[in-house]
């Protein structure tokens, strides 16, 4: 089976992105805007077409889902042993994720012709969208760790792009240069593991380090540093790199800020692909988490369970509809991390891995419709912050529709996809750490909370009085919504047990209804509160809030934790590194140097009395300069 | 002995022959006429100098205490050398009003000089080189108080005739021991008699001491500065380049001649004579502000380098020394010339007034800016080789920790010719030195400097042909 | 030759000469007072020659002749000296030394 | 004819062209034409000695020419490349093309400018051709020289002290390389004649004793102009009062002459003492690297960010080189290269900005993206060049650097390195400090608006520097698959004793 056609993939969003980038503003806006679109459209056909080829003709062999290298080329070789090598690697989530990305993205760029029409530097925008996609794709098929860790940096880089497309906004700058620089210092973790991982196994390549044979770990097996065995460390490291990518706590901070970015941007980069990187970064490497660093994995699912809860809580009292989404997004995004941290590998073992990625798969789904969603309505509105909106069903009936049935899916109502993904996740973490399930079952009923919080308060709620009606968006934004609900409903129907499995090898999976019906329930009663407050325009959350006082406050602000970072950078390192090196530098390094120049000056002052230009003293010092040599050469020296 | 025997002294007979000459022509010129001493002068020293470069047999006058070899011919030329540029130079200053009675005086005075140089280098006992020496050193005294209407050329006369009466009384008493412990004043006799008993050591140290006045080495340079600032420039420029090369040049030859039996005497004494004077000239040089009294003083730290290649003790030493000196001709006298020509225009001599000179004589500042690179030792100009191979001289010995020393002095010595070049290409000035015309005789002797400053570092021809007629210890 | 003067004695005298004359020249401040001093430094030396000559190699006169030269020379310094020191005078109406250090530092 | 040779005679006929050329038009013409041909003769020369080594071409140095010069002194004017030397060569005439039109508006004493500028490239292309330390060292100094003359003259703020303070550390850096050159040269034979030749030293295993003396000397003598902390303090000070095109010429290849002179000269011929020794310069240098980063943040003044990271950039050279196996090796080369790129169009855009704001001070501007695009979008190439993207050439040298320092076993090597990595953080962190600040952001004066995007020539200028940059970034391996010949006799020789 040739899979070589794949490199298109790569190469065509590049082709997008250097023509729009460098002759976009030649030709007409609408010119970039279709090539981006058209190129990506390409791209979705093959995408959805290699994973039929890959699921269903090549199909399995003995038993479960090769590994295919489709291409591979030598990049940048360090050492004889490490080698960067530049290819396409077809794995189940690799195709997986291939299909998501190109979907999604696909929707974004046809979309975002509607949204970003006549903004300044649309070309830009489309070559950016272009680079991202590029970058993106090249990470999910990346053959060995390394030419992974090179596209992270580029979606990276590509990320803080498009957060800071209105470049002259400066919360939109301050917004681009935290996300950047909060996942870089997360990425020098990944650096860091990827060195140590690779000089004890001497390999960069996925198929080796995940293969059966565990031989290559035997070196470094042994070697502890305080008290963690070396991979343990290394996976860890990786770990962090991942955990800035999906915004784990604690780098979590810059995703609310990345919101500052155009909404479509948000749907594709911080809803559906990119902020999955870690998820996928951690199944990508599951062998070797799950055989070398289980305790690795053991944290892994803590800070799951941990930002799950976290941002659910903090998620119902935001006001900016942009970032109750972004919160619901953190934690679904702790949902699959945990559910890698309690997955075992082995078949049914295994169905924690199976369920995240099926999480991963539906997300992408609903998560890309809200924020689409949001964007619609923010198109109408001229505003993200929920006070100014409501009833906005009248006006907007499509959006709303399409909203509801995200906002229903993510609640894990039955038969919509979530629903099933959710179930397996909970069965997992249920079978695996009972604290953890505990956890995941309140978060559950949160989330349902706070997704209809923002539904009522969109939807119905006030009447408010809009200065201008808002109107349906048009054609070109309503359709993708359509899209992507249908995508949101079915897409829990997709056998992912079959396809997609730690081991490679499909097993059984069928719905628990032990643990369906309860969460179902939770879901509900979440739903039923969220009317109750919201449904009509009522006092019951100020009176919640008021009751809750001081912890409503903590919660409002994010618990804080922006701050205590800006107290950090801005006053550890700048104030306390930084200028005390500069002082110390021009101060104390420069000083001596200047110093030795004043020593010398200054001892040239002193010196000149003995050119008195007085007859006498000449004469003496000559003469006691001889005597005193005679003395020295004729009795000392000898 | 045969007549042609005397043709060893060639160099002395032709310039006794000049200084006579003139004298006869002072005579027999009208008062008006004067000014074609000059050229009388300057055309028959010229050819004295070409003349001098033909081939010599070796040999002794005197009974050995007249030696002629390659190498002291060669150090005549440079001498010569440098004595032609300084005529070149002078033309302009002799044809002022005050100097007119005295244009062959100058000359006459200056050759006499010249001649005794001739006689210290080529001495085969103490007595010719003290006779020499104070050949050298007395005229001098007169000639530096040559301008006798100008209190500063006054006082630099009695300042040079004192202390060099009482540094030649220093040194005298150091022969004399050396005399009694030996008992002879030849050379060949002495050499194998010196040991290092303390009388002996105690006659050395006293001639160095009083060597070291005439090249000017710190502690017994205290003179220099005063006098080469009290000087009249062409003087000064005389004293700084030919006096000292030929102090420096008899200093080594009798180190190596005479006292090679005790070097471990008088190598520990040049090491502290040499870290002494470039330290101690670089600190003074640094603070000056006249351009004449900096140059003395860059003048002193450049003789602590010399002794860098002295202290080496051999051929290799020799033939840097000879080297350096020849290249420390053409590079100091070019400063000195831009100086001259400057002073004799406007009578400028200030650092200070030298801002933007660029602007208003380029060629004069490229000049002094090439005089100032080479006297610091920066390449592509021939002060580079010349330092570089007087540190390896030092080197050769293992004195690395003196080299670094010279090295780092050499540091400081860019700062201050630094200054000189900053003055005329970066600092603003309100009234520079206005654009003024060059003389010819200036202009040929500055050619010539600027084609030594840039020839002698590449053609390594002249280098070898010094090394192989160079000679060291035994 | 006088007898039974040991040669040392001549020495610690020219010694005392010469040591008297720097401290002259340190000392002194009449120029002509420094001219003598310098002249008596070069006796010293003479004596030295001489003696040397006389009592240790009486076979040769090299130190004698040195001696001769010395004398010689020595008056053609000082004849220079003093028209330098006239000249002197002629400037600044006094033969102080100390008057003439316009130049320093 | 060797064609090395013409790297010394195109710059001299160059200056012989400018010094009878009427006015600036002219001056900056023939020094275009000039360093073009210099530009075409590296390429060409490239591809020559890839020629002959893919010939077969065997021996450490290719178009290897030996004159004597000095004969008692048994000094050579020996020329002769290998691979490591030919990218130096390369590096240096773009920079030395690109820096004549970023400074094609110089007017006053443009000759003189120009004259001295290519002296400086004169000096920079000689010590890299030339295997004999003496005319090595004659080059060195006089690449070093004009430095003063161009900061002097044609420089701004405090230039005069700048320049001073330049000269005199480097030059004081030179008197430590006579002290080591002189120990090599009388310690290279007990009998016969010494030699200044690299190759015949190369082949000398030294005492002990002499080594442990002469190291310190040589590789801090070539360390000071490698912003060998504590002794970078010239270089904020330095860079910031130079014009354009000197600041390009003095970060982007003169500093590469220390890294250059280190390896080739220091550790090459003095391979036990340079592992005897490598922990003390480790450990400078790795405060260089963090030190520097550290110091950037906090700068106001362009031109002092970019030396502070200049400081931290050049220290990884060090850095790497001290680690002492092949891949470090190669990262190190690769960073003088790829530093070298992006630093000369660091100082280029600060220069272009300059003269458009007539300020450099960061807080002072603001959102100038929107009305200079092309300069807004190649300083931010730059910057992120400098951060280490992947696909630019910066990536490529510092993961190399790490992978192969990461290569020793022992704690002391593991934790420097680490400590290392944190710079491409912090780095990150004063990049886009100022990209945000300095461009992005609203417009901050009215004036802007008037601004002229780049020139021509200022794009011109741009672009060569920034293509070479990208293609490192994309293609890697036609370039670190080329060092291996050099590099391996150099390693060979390291860690022959170990």
């Amino acid at each position: 089976m040739n899979y070589s056609y794949t490199i298109l993939i790569l190469l065509i969003p590049i082709a997008a992105f250097l023509f729009n980038g460098l002759l976009g503003m030649k030709f007409k806006p609408i010119v970039s805007g279709l090539v981006g679109t058209i190129g990506l459209g390409i791209v979705f056909l093959l995408s959805w077409y290699t994973a039929w080829q890959y699921f269903f003709v090549g199909g399995m062999v003995d038993g479960e889902f090769p590994k295919i290298i489709a291409m591979s080329m030598d990049w940048l070789q360090f050492t004889d042993k490490l080698t960067i090598r530049m290819g396409i690697m077809l794995d189940p989530i690799s195709v997986m994720m291939l299909v998501v990305v190109s979907s999604v993205s696909f929707m974004v760029h046809i979309y975002s012709l509607g949204y970003m029409k006549g903004e300044k530097g649309f070309e830009r925008f489309y070559s950016f969208l272009s680079l991202f996609s590029f970058s993106m794709l090249g990470l999910v098929v990346a053959t060995n760790i390394f030419q992974m860790y090179v596209f992270w940096e580029l979606v990276g880089i590509s990320s803080f792009l498009l957060i800071g497309f209105y470049y002259q906004k400066p919360s939109a700058v301050a917004a681009s240069k935290k996300a950047f620089i909060v996942t870089r210092f997360a990425d020098l973790g990944f650096l860091i593991g990827i060195l140590l991982l690779s000089f004890f196994t001497q390999t960069f390549d996925f198929t080796t380090l995940t293969g059966a044979d565990h031989s290559i770990f035997e070196s470094g097996a042994a070697k502890s540093f305080m008290g963690m065995s070396v991979f343990t460390w290394a996976c860890l490291l990786i770990f962090m790199g991942g955990a800035g990518k999906s915004a784990m706590f604690p780098f979590h901070i810059w995703l609310p800020d990345a919101m500052e970015g155009p909404t479509p941007v948000s749907a594709l980069i911080h809803a559906a692909t990119m902020v999955v990187a870690g998820v996928f970064l951690v199944a990508r490497m599951f062998p070797v988490f799950f055989f070398q660093a289980p305790d690795a994995l053991e944290v892994i699912a803590y800070v799951g369970g941990f930002t799950s809860l976290f941002a659910a809580i903090i998620a119902c009292t935001q006001y900016d509809i942009k970032r109750v989404l972004a919160f619901s997004t953190l934690s679904q995004i702790g949902y699959m991390i945990l559910a890698l941290g309690v997955s075992g590998y082995e078949g049914h073992e295994g169905v924690g891995y199976m369920a995240s990625m099926f999480h991963l798969f539906t997300h992408a789904f609903f998560k890309a419709l809200l924020f689409l969603g949001a964007g619609a309505i923010i198109h109408a509105v001229h505003s993200n912050v929920m006070q100014d909106m409501g009833g906005l069903r009248k006006y907007m009936p499509i959006t709303h529709i399409t909203f509801l049935i995200a906002c229903l899916t993510i609640s894990g109502v039955p038969f919509l996809s979530a629903f099933f993904s959710k179930d397996e996740i909970l069965v997992a973490a249920f079978h695996h750490n009972k604290l953890l399930f505990a956890v995941e079952y309140l978060v559950a009923g949160i989330t349902a909370f706070y997704m209809f919080r923002l539904y009522f308060s969109i939807f119905w709620g006030k009447d408010t009085q809009y200065h201008h009606t808002p109107h349906e968006a048009p054609k070109v934004m309503t359709i993708p919504l359509m899209i992507l609900a249908i995508g949101s409903i079915f897409a829990g129907y997709v056998p992912f047990a079959k396809l997609i499995t730690a081991d490679g090898r499909p097993f059984e999976s069928h719905i628990d209804f032990a643990i369906a019906i309860p969460s179902v329930l939770i879901g509900l009663v979440g739903i039923g509160l969220a009317m109750l407050m919201y449904r009509k325009e009522t006092h019951i959350p100020e009176r919640i809030s008021i009751a809750l006082g001081g912890f409503y406050k903590t919660v409002y602000n994010k618990f804080y934790i922006d701050e205590i970072y800006l107290f950090i950078t801005k006053k550890i390192i700048f104030n306390y590194i930084s200028r005390p090196v500069a002082w110390f530098d021009r101060h104390i390094v420069d000083g001596t140097m200047n110093g030795i120049g004043w020593i010398t000056l200054t001892s040239a002052k002193k010196i000149k009395g003995l050119q008195s230009g007085y007859l006498p003293q000449y004469g003496m010092v000559f003469a006691l300069a001889a005597v005193v040599f005679v003395l020295i050469f004729a009795f000392l020296v000898r | 002995m045969e007549s042609n025997s005397f043709f060893l002294m060639r160099n002395e007979l032709i310039l006794v022959g000049i200084a006579m000459i003139l004298l006869v022509a002072e005579i027999f010129t009208k008062p008006e006429k004067k000014n074609g001493i000059i050229t009388l002068a300057a055309v028959l020293f010229g050819l004295a100098t070409v003349a001098n470069f033909f081939p010599v047999p070796e040999g002794t006058l005197f009974g050995g205490s007249f030696i002629t070899n390659p190498m002291t011919v060669f150090m005549k030329s440079v001498l010569n050398i440098g004595v032609f540029i300084v005529f070149l130079q002078s033309v302009t200053w002799l044809r002022k009003e005050e100097n007119h009675g005295k244009i062959s005086e100058y000359f006459i005075l200056v050759i006499s000089t010249l001649i005794g140089m001739n006689f210290m280098i080529s001495s085969g006992d103490f007595l010719m080189m003290y006779i020499g020496l104070e050949l050298a050193t007395i005229p001098i005294a007169a000639l530096a108080a040559f301008e006798k209407f100008h209190e500063k050329s006054a006082e630099a006369g009695i300042k040079l005739i004192l202390t060099s009466a009482l540094s030649s009384g220093i040194l005298l008493y150091g022969l004399s021991f050396i005399y009694g412990t030996t008992g002879s004043i030849y050379f060949v006799d002495i050499v194998d008699k010196i040991s290092s008993n303390p009388l002996q050591t105690f006659g050395l140290v006293f001639f160095v001491a009083g060597m070291a006045f005439k090249i000017s080495l710190v502690p017994f340079h205290l003179w220099t500065a005063d006098v080469y600032e009290g000087a009249p420039i062409n003087i000064t420029a005389y004293l700084s380049v030919v006096s000292k090369g030929a102090a420096a040049f008899t200093f080594m030859i009798i180190l190596f001649r005479v006292f090679s039996a005790v070097t471990e005497i008088w190598q520990p004494l040049l090491y502290t004579l040499a870290v002494a004077t470039m330290t101690v000239g670089n600190l003074f040089a640094i603070r000056q502000n006249n351009m004449k009294r900096f140059l003395a003083f860059s003048s002193i730290a450049q003789a602590g380098f010399i002794l860098l290649g002295i202290m080496q003790g051999g051929e290799l030493g020799m033939t840097t020394v000879v080297y350096f000196m020849l290249i420390y001709v053409f590079t100091n006298l070019a400063a000195f010339g831009v100086v001259s020509a400057i002073s004799e225009a406007t009578g400028k001599e200030n650092i200070t007034d030298y801002n933007s000179l660029y602007k208003t004589n380029p060629k004069l500042s490229l000049i002094m800016l090439l005089a100032m690179f080479s006297l610091a030792g920066i390449p592509p100009v021939a002060g580079f080789f010349g330092k570089f191979f007087l540190f390896t001289a030092a080197g050769a010995k293992g004195y690395y920790i003196l080299v670094l020393i010279a090295v780092l002095n050499a540091t400081v010595s860019l700062y201050y010719y630094l200054r000189v070049v900053k003055a005329m290409l970066i600092d603003k000035s309100d009234e520079p030195i206005g654009t003024f015309k060059t003389p010819w005789a200036m202009r040929a002797s500055l050619l010539i400097c600027v084609a030594g400053i840039f020839v002698i570092g590449f053609a390594s021809a002249i280098y070898e042909y010094i090394s192989s007629i160079s000679f060291g210890i035994n | 030759m006088i007898e039974g003067i040991p040669m040392t004695h001549v020495l610690i005298v020219s010694a005392f000469m010469f040591f008297a004359g720097i401290c002259g020249f340190i000392i002194r401040r009449n120029m002509i007072t420094i001219l003598m001093s310098i002249e008596l430094i070069l006796n010293a030396v003479n004596i030295n020659l001489v003696v040397f000559n006389k009592y240790l190699y009486p076979d040769q006169l090299q130190g004698q002749f040195f001696a001769l030269f010395v004398v010689g020379i020595a008056a053609a310094e000082a004849s220079v000296a003093i028209a330098l020191i006239i000249n002197i005078y002629r400037r600044l109406n006094s033969i102080n030394v100390e008057q003439v250090n316009e130049m320093k530092y | 004819m060797n064609i090395l040779n013409l790297f010394v005679i195109i710059p001299v006929l160059t200056v012989l062209g400018i010094m009878f050329v009427k006015d600036y038009k002219g001056a900056r013409m023939t020094a275009a034409i000039g360093m073009s041909l210099q530009l075409v003769a590296a390429l060409v020369m490239t591809l020559m000695y890839f020629a002959e080594r893919k010939a077969g071409a065997s021996g450490e140095f290719l178009f290897y020419t030996d004159i004597t010069w000095f004969k008692t002194l048994n000094i050579h004017y020996t020329v002769g490349v290998d691979s490591i030397a030919v990218w130096m060569i390369c590096l240096a005439s773009i920079v030395v093309f690109a820096g004549i039109f970023a400074s094609w508006e110089v007017q006053y004493l443009s000759r003189e400018f120009y004259i001295s500028l290519i002296l400086l490239a004169t000096g920079v292309f000689g010590f890299f051709i030339s295997l004999d330390l003496f005319t090595m060292f004659l080059f060195y100094e006089l690449a070093v020289i004009p430095m003063y003359l161009l900061i002097g003259i044609w420089g701004s703020g405090p230039k005069e002290y700048s320049a001073m303070k330049l000269t005199l550390m480097l030059m004081g850096g030179s008197a430590l390389l006579v002290v080591g050159l002189l120990g090599l040269y009388f310690n290279s034979s007990a009998a016969g004649p010494v030699t200044f030749n690299l190759l015949e030293l190369s082949k000398i295993n030294f005492p002990m004793a002499m080594q442990r003396f002469f190291f310190p000397f040589l590789f801090v003598g070539f360390g000071i102009l490698g912003a060998l902390f504590p002794l970078h303090t010239w270089s904020p000070d330095g860079h910031s009062s130079a014009p354009t095109a000197v600041s390009m010429l003095h970060a982007g290849v003169l500093m590469k002459l220390g890294g250059y002179g280190c390896l080739r000269v220091a550790m090459f011929l003095l391979p036990e003492a340079a592992n005897e020794m490598a922990w003390i310069f480790l450990i400078l240098t790795t405060i260089s690297i963090v030190y520097g980063a550290f110091g950037a943040i906090w700068q106001k003044d362009l031109k002092y960010i970019n030396a502070y990271s200049s400081v931290s950039h050049c220290g990884l050279v060090l850095f790497a080189l001290l680690m002492m196996n092949k891949t470090a090796i190669n990262g190190a080369v690769l960073q003088m290269i790829s530093h070298g790129l992006m630093t000369a169009l660091f100082f280029a855009l600060i220069g272009m900005i300059y003269g458009r704001t007539h300020t450099r001070n960061v807080p002072e501007m603001g959102g100038l993206m929107a009305v200079i695009p092309f300069l807004g979008v190649s300083y931010v190439i730059a910057g992120l060049a400098s951060l280490g993207l992947p696909g630019l050439s910066g990536f490529i040298a510092e993961m190399t650097v790490f992978v192969g320092a990461f290569a020793h076993t022992d704690t002391f090597h593991r934790v420097i390195t680490i400590i290392a990595t944190m710079s491409i953080v912090i780095t990150a962190v004063y990049i886009l400090r100022v990209v945000g600040q300095l461009l992005l952001g609203p417009l901050r004066e009215k004036e802007y608006l008037e601004f002229p995007d780049a020139r021509w020539y200022e794009r011109l200028s741009l672009v060569v520097l920034i293509l070479p940059i990208a293609i490192i970034g994309i293609y890697p391996a036609f370039l670190s698959g080329t060092l291996a010949d050099a590099i391996v006799p150099i390693v060979e020789r390291l860690t022959a004793m170990l």
